[in-house]
C-alpha cells in the first residue's frame, strides 16, 4: 500500500505540469511545467521498473545471491535517454523565450496576442 | 547489397550533419555540394528499394547492431532485443515522399534564403529535419519513434524562427516546441503503458500480444491525441497558422511533410500497434473509426471556414492545410471503422481499402501540391516584402513560370480533373458516399470553399494592374527556385495524368505494407 | 476557452487515476497473471526467459562484457537511441547559434561591462572567484572517472559529461571565459562535432556485420575484448568492446555540448542591449 | 526495500515542491524549488535501485537546468506579471 504513494505522486506531477500548463502564462512559468510534466513522466518509467528486494542492475556492486533478481535495467536506459532531451528541449525553449522578451518587451501570452494582431 | 540501405539512409545523413560545421568554414560552395549529394545519394538509395519493396513485396528488416542481422527475433527467443527497423510498402511510400520533398525544397532555398552566416546552421537543421523524418518512418521500436519526433520538432521549431530579425519567429518557434513537447511527452506515456504490460518495446511483438486492456485503449487515447496533435488536426490545430506563416517558404513545404509524417505515426499507431484482428470483439474498432472521422470532418470544416476569411496569404494556405488533413483523417476513419467490423471482410473488401487507397493517395498529392503553393507563397514574399492579400498586384504580368505553377497547384489542390487531387478526392468520395453519403457530401461542399478561397488568392495577388513601386525585388527569379517549382508542378501533372499507374506502383503496396503486420 | 481548459484537465486526471489503478502493484512488475496471456504463437520456454528486460540481465553480461547492464543497454542494445539523442543535443546546440547569431556576433564586451549592467558588486568575494578554481579539477576528474568506469559502476557518458559540464557552469561563474569567449565557443563547438563523428564513425566500422555492432566484444583480449564470468564479479576495466569508446564519444559530445549552451547563454547575457531588461 | 516512512516523506516533498515552484511569483524561487524537487527525486531514483539514473537527474535536472534558467531570467524578467 504504501508503495502505492508513487503512482499517486506519478499522477499530482503530471497533474500540476498540465494545470500549469492550460492556466498560466508566463512562458518562463510554462518550460518549468513542462520540466515538471517531464520529471513525472521519468518518476513513472523508474517506478514500472522497480522490484522488490532486488538490487541495481550492475553485476559490480551485486550482493551473491543464489537467485539473481534486478530490477528492469530498460526503463532506466530510456530515461537517461530522456532526461538528455529534456533538458535540451528547455534551453531551446528558454532562448526562445529570452527572443520573444527582446523583441516584445513582454513573456505575458496575452500580450503576446495582441501585438500579432497589430502587426 | 540493399542490406545496409534502411540504416545508411538515416546514418549518412547523421555523418554529414555531424562534420558539416567543419565542412562550412571551408566555404559555401564545398558545403551546398556535399549536402545536395547526401540528399540525392538518399534519394537513390530508396528508389534502389523500390523493386524490392514495392513490387515484390517484401518487408525489409535491419536489426542494428547486431551480430546476426539476418534475424530479427534471436534464436531460440520470441521477441527482439534491439531495435529494428522496418520497410514496408507504407513506410517506403512516405519516405520517398519526404526524401523528394527535401530535394525539392534544398534546391529552392539555395537562393531562397540570403547568404548569411546563419545559412550554415539553416543548411544543417535542414538536413537533420530530413533525418528525423525517414527514421520517424522507418523504425519499428516505440522508443526510437519518440526520439526521432524529438528530432524532427526541434530542428522544425529552430527552422520556423530563422527569420530572427522579425518579431514573431520566436514566438512561433516556441509555439511550436511547447506543442510538440506536450505532444511527445503524452505519446512517452502511451509508450510506458504500453512497456508496462508488454515489457517490450517493438511494434510487431506488441501487436502480436495485444490484448486491448483498458490501459491498452488509455495508451491509445494518448498516442493519438499526441500525434494528432502534432500532425494539426481539428481541436489542437491552433499552432498551424502561426507556424505555417512565420517560417521560410521552404520550410513551410518542410512542415507540410513532417506533419504528413506525424500522420503516417497515427495509422501505424492504429494498424500496427493496435490493429491486432485476432482480438475484432474485443475493442470497438469501429467506436476508434469514427473518432478520427469525426476529427477529420471537423478539420476540413473548422480549415476551409477560416480560411475564407483570412486575408494572409500564408495564413490562409495554413488553414487550407488543416482542412486537407480531414480528407486523409476521413479516409483512414473510414478504413479503420470497416477493416476490424465483423462481417468476413466484405466491407472492408468493397469500399474500406478503396477509401485507405484515397486518403493514402491523397497524402501524396496533397502534399505535393499544398508543398508548391507554399513555395509560390514564397515567390509571393520575396517580390512584395509582405504576405498581406490587399497589398500584392499583378505578378502575373512579371512571372509568368510562378502564374502557371501557382494555377497547377491551386486547381490540383481543389480537386479539378486532369491534376492528381482530382483521382484521390473521387476515389473518397465514391466509398466514403457507400460508407455514409453524408460525410461525401461534406468533403465535396469543402472542395468547392477550397477552390473559391484559391480564385481570391489568384484573383488579388496575380490579377490586376502591374505596379513597380510595390515591389521590394524585382530581378527576376532564380534558376534554383523556378527548377523547384516546376518539379513539384511536374510531379503533379505526372501523377494526375497517370493515376492508375501511381496507384498499382505507390499506392495499393502502401495499404498492404499498413494492414499486414508480418 | 477555460471551461475547455478545466474539462480536459479533469478528464486527464481521471485518466491517470484510473490507469495507475489498473496497473500492476509497484514493485512487481509483469509477474501478475493475465499481462503475459498468449494470442499469436506459442511463448517458449527457452532458459525462463520471458521478457527482454530478462533477457539482458542474463545475457548482457557474456554479449556486451559489460557488468552495468544499464550501459550495456543504453550503448549496445539501443546503441540507436543514443545516437538520436546526442543528435538531439546537437541539434539544440546548433538551434541556439542560430538563434542567437546576431547577437553572438556583436563587438566585444569588457568584463567590466557585464558587472555595470547587472548592478553586481564589483568586487566579488574571494569565495566565488577562487573556488571554482579549487573545485573544477575535482569535478572534471569525477567526471572522468564516471564516463571511464560506465561499464563496470553507475556512470557513463551522459552522466560524466554533464558533471563535467557542471564544471563549466562553475567557471562561468567566477567569469573566467569573459575575453575570449567567442574563442571558446569556437573550441567547445569542435570537440562537440568531434564527439559525435567519433561516435557515428565506431558505428560505421561495423558495418560490415551490421550498424553500431560491437565487433570488439568477444574478440581481442588484449583491446578491450576481455570476456567475463556471468554473476556478481569486480569486472576488468579491460572490458566490453565497444562500450567504453562510444561512452567517450558521449561524454565528449555531452560534456561540450552543454558547455556550449551555457556559453552561449551567458555570452548572450554580456550583451549591452539588454540593460532596460533588469527591473530596478 | 524502502522503509515506508523515508518514502512517504519523499513522495510528500516531492509533490510540495512541485507545488511550490509552480505556486510562487518570482521565478527564481520557481527555479530554486524545481531544483529541489530534482534533488528528491535524486534521493528516489536511488533508493528505486537507479543509481544511473540519479546520477544524471543530480547533474543535469539539480545543476545545469537551473543555470540555464537563472541565465533567462537575467535576460528577461525576474518576476511573473
Amino acid at each position: 500500500m504504501t508503495n502505492f504513494f508513487l503512482y499517486i505522486t506519478v499522477v499530482l506531477l503530471l497533474f500540476f505540469g498540465v494545470a500549469t500548463l492550460l492556466f498560466k502564462r508566463n512562458l518562463i512559468k510554462i518550460v518549468i511545467a513542462l520540466n515538471i510534466l517531464e520529471s513525472g513522466v521519468n518518476l513513472f518509467f523508474i517506478t514500472l521498473a522497480f522490484k522488490n528486494d532486488a538490487t541495481a542492475p550492475i553485476f559490480t556492486l551485486a550482493p551473491d545471491l543464489a537467485e539473481l533478481k534486478m530490477v528492469l535495467p530498460t526503463p532506466q536506459a530510456l530515461i537517461l535517454t530522456n532526461i538528455v532531451i529534456g533538458f535540451a528541449t528547455s534551453a531551446l525553449m528558454l532562448a526562445f523565450a529570452v527572443l520573444v522578451y527582446r523583441n516584445n518587451k513582454t513573456l505575458d501570452i496575452r500580450k503576446l496576442k495582441g501585438i500579432e494582431i497589430h502587426d | 547489397m540493399t542490406d545496409n540501405f534502411p540504416v545508411l539512409i538515416i546514418a549518412l545523413p547523421l555523418l554529414v550533419a555531424f562534420i558539416l560545421p567543419i565542412v562550412s568554414r571551408a566555404g559555401v560552395k564545398p558545403r551546398n555540394i556535399l549536402v545536395f549529394l547526401v540528399i540525392l545519394a538518399v534519394n537513390i538509395m530508396l528508389l534502389s528499394l523500390v523493386p524490392e519493396v514495392m513490387i515484390r513485396g517484401k518487408i525489409l528488416y535491419s536489426v542494428i547492431g547486431s551480430a546476426d542481422p539476418a534475424r530479427v527475433v534471436p534464436e531460440g527467443l520470441t521477441f527482439p532485443v534491439r531495435i529494428v527497423l522496418r520497410v514496408d510498402g507504407f513506410s517506403l511510400f512516405m519516405a520517398l515522399l519526404s526524401g523528394f520533398f527535401s530535394l525539392v525544397c534544398f534546391i529552392f532555398s539555395l537562393r531562397f534564403i540570403p547568404e548569411h552566416g546563419r545559412k550554415n546552421y539553416y543548411v544543417l537543421l535542414f538536413l537533420l529535419m530530413m533525418t528525423g523524418m525517414l527514421g520517424l518512418e522507418f523504425t519499428n521500436d516505440l522508443f526510437n519513434f519518440f526520439v526521432f519526433l524529438e528530432i524532427l520538432s526541434i530542428s522544425g521549431a529552430a527552422l520556423v524562427s530563422y527569420r530572427t530579425d522579425r518579431s514573431h519567429p520566436p514566438y512561433a518557434g516556441y509555439k511550436y516546441l511547447l506543442v510538440s513537447t506536450i505532444a511527445t511527452s503524452f505519446f512517452l506515456l502511451g509508450v510506458a503503458l504500453c512497456y508496462a504490460q508488454y515489457g517490450s518495446l517493438n511494434m510487431e511483438y506488441i501487436h502480436r500480444f495485444m490484448n486491448h486492456t483498458l490501459l491498452d485503449r488509455m495508451a491509445l487515447v494518448f498516442m493519438l491525441a499526441a500525434l494528432a496533435m502534432k500532425a494539426g488536426a481539428a481541436p489542437m490545430h491552433m499552432w498551424v497558422p502561426d507556424t505555417y506563416s512565420e517560417a521560410p517558404a521552404p520550410v513551410t513545404a518542410m512542415l507540410v511533410i513532417s506533419s504528413q509524417a506525424s500522420l503516417y505515426g497515427l495509422f501505424r499507431i492504429c494498424f500496427t500497434l493496435f490493429g491486432n484482428p485476432i482480438s475484432r470483439d474485443t475493442i470497438n474498432y469501429h467506436t476508434l473509426g469514427w473518432i478520427i472521422i469525426i476529427m477529420g470532418v471537423l478539420s476540413m470544416f473548422v480549415g476551409v471556414t477560416m480560411a475564407l476569411v483570412q486575408h494572409d496569404v500564408k495564413r490562409l494556405m495554413a488553414f487550407h492545410s488543416v482542412s486537407q488533413t480531414g480528407y486523409l483523417l476521413m479516409g483512414i476513419g473510414v478504413g479503420v471503422a470497416v477493416y476490424t467490423l465483423n462481417d468476413g471482410g466484405a466491407a472492408y473488401n468493397s469500399y474500406g481499402r478503396v477509401a485507405m487507397a484515397g486518403g493514402i493517395f491523397h497524402i501524396m498529392n496533397y502534399s505535393i501540391s499544398k508543398g508548391l503553393l507554399f513555395l509560390t507563397a514564397g515567390v509571393m514574399f520575396r517580390r512584395f516584402g509582405t504576405c498581406d492579400l490587399d497589398r500584392m498586384t499583378g505578378m502575373a504580368h512579371r512571372d509568368t513560370v510562378t502564374t502557371a505553377v501557382f494555377i497547377i497547384g491551386a486547381l490540383a489542390i481543389s480537386g479539378i480533373p486532369p491534376f492528381n487531387a482530382f483521382s484521390s478526392k473521387l476515389l473518397l468520395y465514391e466509398s466514403v458516399y457507400r460508407f455514409s453519403p453524408v460525410l461525401s457530401i461534406i468533403a465535396m461542399f469543402v472542395s468547392v470553399l477550397t477552390l473559391a478561397s484559391f480564385t481570391k488568392v489568384f484573383y488579388s495577388a496575380f490579377l490586376g494592374p502591374c505596379r513597380s513601386d510595390i515591389l521590394v525585388d524585382e530581378e527576376p527569379l532564380p534558376a534554383g527556385m523556378i527548377a523547384g517549382m516546376t518539379i513539384m508542378a511536374a510531379a503533379i501533372i505526372v501523377t494526375g495524368f497517370l493515376p492508375s499507374h501511381t496507384l498499382n506502383l505507390l499506392v495499393d503496396p502502401a495499404i498492404s505494407g499498413l494492414v499486414t503486420i508480418f | 476557452m477555460k471551461l475547455g481548459s478545466l474539462l480536459s484537465l479533469v478528464l486527464i486526471l481521471g485518466f491517470l487515476f484510473v490507469a495507475v489503478l489498473r496497473l500492476h502493484p509497484v514493485g512487481q512488475p509483469l509477474g501478475h497473471p493475465g499481462v503475459m496471456k498468449d494470442r499469436g504463437s506459442a511463448v517458449t520456454d527457452t532458459a525462463n526467459i520471458f521478457t527482454m528486460d530478462d533477457y539482458y540481465i542474463r545475457n548482457g553480461q557474456a554479449e556486451t562484457g559489460s557488468n552495468n547492464i544499464v550501459a550495456s543497454v543504453v550503448f549496445d542494445y539501443r546503441g540507436f537511441d543514443t545516437l538520436g539523442e546526442a543528435t538531439v543535443l546537437f541539434l539544440v546546440v546548433s538551434s541556439i547559434s542560430m538563434l542567437m547569431y546576431t547577437i553572438l556576433k556583436q563587438k566585444k564586451i569588457k568584463k567590466d561591462h557585464f558587472f555595470k549592467i547587472y548592478n553586481f558588486p564589483t568586487d566579488i568575494s574571494r569565495i566565488i572567484s577562487f573556488g571554482p578554481y579549487l573545485l573544477y579539477p575535482i569535478i572534471i576528474i569525477f567526471g572522468a572517472y564516471l564516463v571511464a568506469h560506465g561499464h563496470l559502476s553507475p556512470g557513463g557518458g551522459f552522466q560524466g559529461g554533464a558533471v563535467m559540464a557542471s564544471g563549466t557552469a562553475l567557471l562561468l561563474i567566477s567569469s573566467l571565459f569573459t575575453i575570449h569567449i567567442q574563442r571558446v565557443r569556437r573550441v567547445f563547438s569542435f570537440f562537440e562535432s568531434l564527439g559525435l563523428a567519433i561516435y557515428i564513425g565506431l558505428g560505421f566500422a561495423g558495418i560490415g556485420t551490421s550498424f553500431l555492432h560491437n565487433f570488439l566484444a568477444q574478440g581481442n583480449p588484449l583491446f578491450l575484448g576481455r570476456a567475463i564470468p556471468f554473476g556478481p564479479n569486480p569486472g576488468y576495466l579491460n572490458s566490453a568492446g565497444l562500450l567504453p569508446l562510444l561512452s567517450l564519444a558521449i561524454g565528449i559530445e555531452v560534456f561540450f555540448g552543454i558547455s556550449v549552451i551555457l556559453v552561449t547563454m551567458y555570452h548572450v547575457a554580456m550583451d549591452g542591449d539588454i540593460k532596460d531588461a533588469q527591473e530596478s | 526495500m524502502i522503509t515506508p516512512v523515508i518514502f512517504i516523506i519523499l513522495c510528500l516533498a516531492i509533490i510540495i515542491t512541485a507545488v511550490l515552484s509552480l505556486y510562487f511569483k518570482d521565478l527564481v524561487a520557481c527555479v530554486v524549488s524545481y531544483s529541489v524537487l530534482s534533488l528528491v527525486l535524486t534521493v528516489v531514483y536511488f533508493y528505486l535501485d537507479a543509481p544511473d539514473v540519479a546520477i544524471a537527474e543530480a547533474a543535469i535536472g539539480a545543476a545545469l537546468t537551473i543555470c540555464i534558467f537563472i541565465i533567462a531570467i537575467i535576460l528577461t524578467r525576474r518576476h511573473e506579471e
